[in-house]
């Protein structure tokens, strides 16, 4: 690697670029990142991110009107069929999609958007025990792996997702996932309850709460956090 | 956002139970109810949503009383129940034993009893929900198909050099260091080791000498810009090498050059 | 897919079917015949051997000065890279190697330190023989070459190292490599006495460190009981 640093790098017309990095893009295995492109693909040739991006770009167009597309998800760029064709391709597969329990979607989605988190908290607010094979299942996938241990007896491993997680889903980050759904508003009238309840209750006057919210003045937050 | 469970809607059957509310069902029925439903959270949930429950004002001595039903029915017919259906019955008892309480004194952290259950379901809801939308993404196998391309058919593959970290062949020569105790004395200074390194390049100049003309100058081995440690190492490694008979030194005449050449 | 046999079968214009094989083309796991388009892919649809083939035969020239090109090999077409990529590609296909060796490493420091050294004295230092395995790597690695033989009895090969072995650790002379070798025994000394310093400290067991740190690190059993 070092040996290279010293000599000097080659270069590529823009056409060689964007030959080279279509070919390694459709051969590649897994999707192509432009840092493995610099580092391991060009690293003989002079080139700046920014070109790299703007072929990218180019590629990107000239895919615009055929039966496959360049897209981008989170470990890189790949080459798939456009959704039109899915429908029409599904007589090439002989063998049908995996369907996926909701058992294994509720683990996957705890794991993607509460990590890094612990069987036990799966468990906990699944409110059912996590069998073994759905974890073994989504490590195997390559969607979720242990990164790291939780300071607490028994030092229970934490799952995250892993990057294939994403690919899977043709996403780019986890930003992309879509949103919770909102209860947060309902905890802070809960709060609010609670505060309405107790000012009432103890006698002292605090500032009164919302009117609006009396339909929902009924039960007040727990004080409950194990 | 509660598809999977119609088919219980669909059963209808002897009327097991005897409060109405909502959806009776047969014990061969009540199987179907485990594999359905995602433990007693699911269940719950369900049972709220499906009697359009205020899930903040919890009627809980209806949802319980529903509850225990089936849970009494799966007992009956002795199907498996799996130990959490049993947790959240006794919950649920609890839960309602409380609010039956007189409430006598207040005090400041009085909690609703029915708030940590109304956070758990509303918490498990969220996932519940999550699931399904991450289930509605287009996924690969199912929804994507990627493109694959073959190498061309001379494509020759290579395998690469293993990289070495300087910190491992130092801490590899200081292991051989240790074992060896003939190297132990060796003091390990600059001085030895320039003297071997020298030592190669003399051999190195040496080899490069053509077979008619095999010898270099004595003073040709030596660079003047080096200055005089430089001398005194590239002496050394001569002497050295001279010792260790990969060298000959020879002088055609009295006074004249001394030509260096590869002993052999 | 029996029943559409007797209904009318569907249209595809020229754009839309070129899209639709091209897209097919590039999902099949293996290379696709015109056979398998024909009865797999377009059963639904109403067109001739003969379209089929003009349509394969313009794909082929989209592709003829991209990176990739459209074939046809014995069981059909498939995409291939173009051949002029084959040695630019290679980086993205190297086989991971193994780590080298302790006894590599072993010699290879030996081979620097004392060169010129025989593969007789580096055994006599080590206590172990050297295969021809480790002098052969060493070789093509291009670090070690024969540099004269000592001239003793079978006159054996005098090993030293090359100025890409000194490129590849950067060093700008051997001498360094004895000096770093100190520094890094000095460095582990240091290391210990922190991590002590550390333990006697705090007085308490806290957790446990990161468990790499446990082969430099070994806390005497004093510190760590109270």
């Amino acid at each position: 690697m070092s040996e290279l640093e010293n000599t000097s790098k080659k270069m590529l017309t823009d056409a060689e670029l964007k030959s080279l990095l279509e070919a390694a893009i459709f051969v590649a295995e897994k999707p192509l990142s432009i840092a493995r492109m610099k580092e391991i693909l060009l690293a003989d040739y002079r080139l700046s991110t920014k070109r790299l991006s703007a072929i990218l770009n180019q590629l990107k167009e000239d895919y615009n009107d055929r039966g496959i597309e360049l897209v981008e998800v989170a470990s890189g760029y790949r080459f798939q069929a456009q959704a039109v064709h899915n429908e029409q391709l599904i007589p090439l597969f002989k063998e049908k999609a995996p369907r996926f329990s909701r058992a294994l979607l509720e683990t996957l989605s705890l794991i993607a958007y509460k990590q890094p988190i612990t069987r036990g908290e799966i468990e906990e607010i699944r409110g059912v025990a996590v069998s073994s094979y759905i974890i073994k299942t989504l490590q195997e996938r390559g969607w979720v792996k242990v990164i790291g241990h939780k300071e607490v007896p028994g030092r229970p491993s934490l799952y995250g997702t892993n990057k294939e997680f994403l690919d899977y889903f043709s996403l780019t980050s986890l930003s992309q996932l879509p949103e919770l759904m909102v209860v947060t508003e309902l905890t802070n009238e809960l709060e609010l309850s609670n505060k309405l309840e107790l000012s009432n209750e103890s006698g002292l006057s605090i500032e009164p709460g919302p009117s609006k919210e009396s339909k929902l003045v009924k039960i007040p937050e727990t004080s409950v956090s194990e | 956002m509660v598809q999977q469970v119609l088919p219980l809607a669909l059963i209808r059957g002897e009327v097991v139970v005897k409060k109405p509310q909502d959806l009776f069902i047969p014990p061969d029925a009540l199987e179907i109810i485990l594999d359905t439903f995602e433990g007693p959270l699911d269940f719950l949930l369900y049972l709220i949503r499906k009697q359009k429950f205020d899930i903040m004002d919890l009627p809980i001595a209806a949802i319980t009383e529903q509850y225990m039903v089936y849970v009494e029915l799966m007992k009956d017919i002795k199907l498996e129940l799996a130990a959490e259906y049993l947790v959240m019955a006794a919950i649920l008892a609890e839960i309602k034993s409380r609010l039956l309480l007189p409430k006598l004194v207040v005090e400041s952290d009085e909690d609703d009893p029915r708030a940590e259950l109304v956070r758990r379901l509303q918490e498990y809801e969220v996932f519940k929900n999550a699931a399904e939308e991450l289930d509605q993404l287009p996924r690969l196998e199912r929804d994507t198909q990627l493109a694959n391309v073959a190498l061309a058919d001379d494509f020759k593959q290579a395998t690469a050099m293993a990289d070495v970290d300087l910190s491992e062949l130092l801490s590899a020569l200081s292991d051989v260091m240790k074992r060896n105790a003939a190297l132990e004395h060796h003091h390990i200074q600059k001085e030895v080791l320039s003297t071997r390194e020298r030592m190669t390049f003399i051999l190195q100049q040496l080899k490069q000498t053509s077979s008619e003309q095999p010898f270099v100058e004595f003073s040709k081995l030596f660079s003047v810009d080096e200055g005089r440690q430089g001398v005194v190492v590239t002496f050394l490694a001569m002497l050295e090498l001279i010792k260790e008979s990969l060298i000959e030194c020879v002088q055609t005449q009295i006074y004249g050059q001394i030509q260096v050449g590869l002993k052999g």
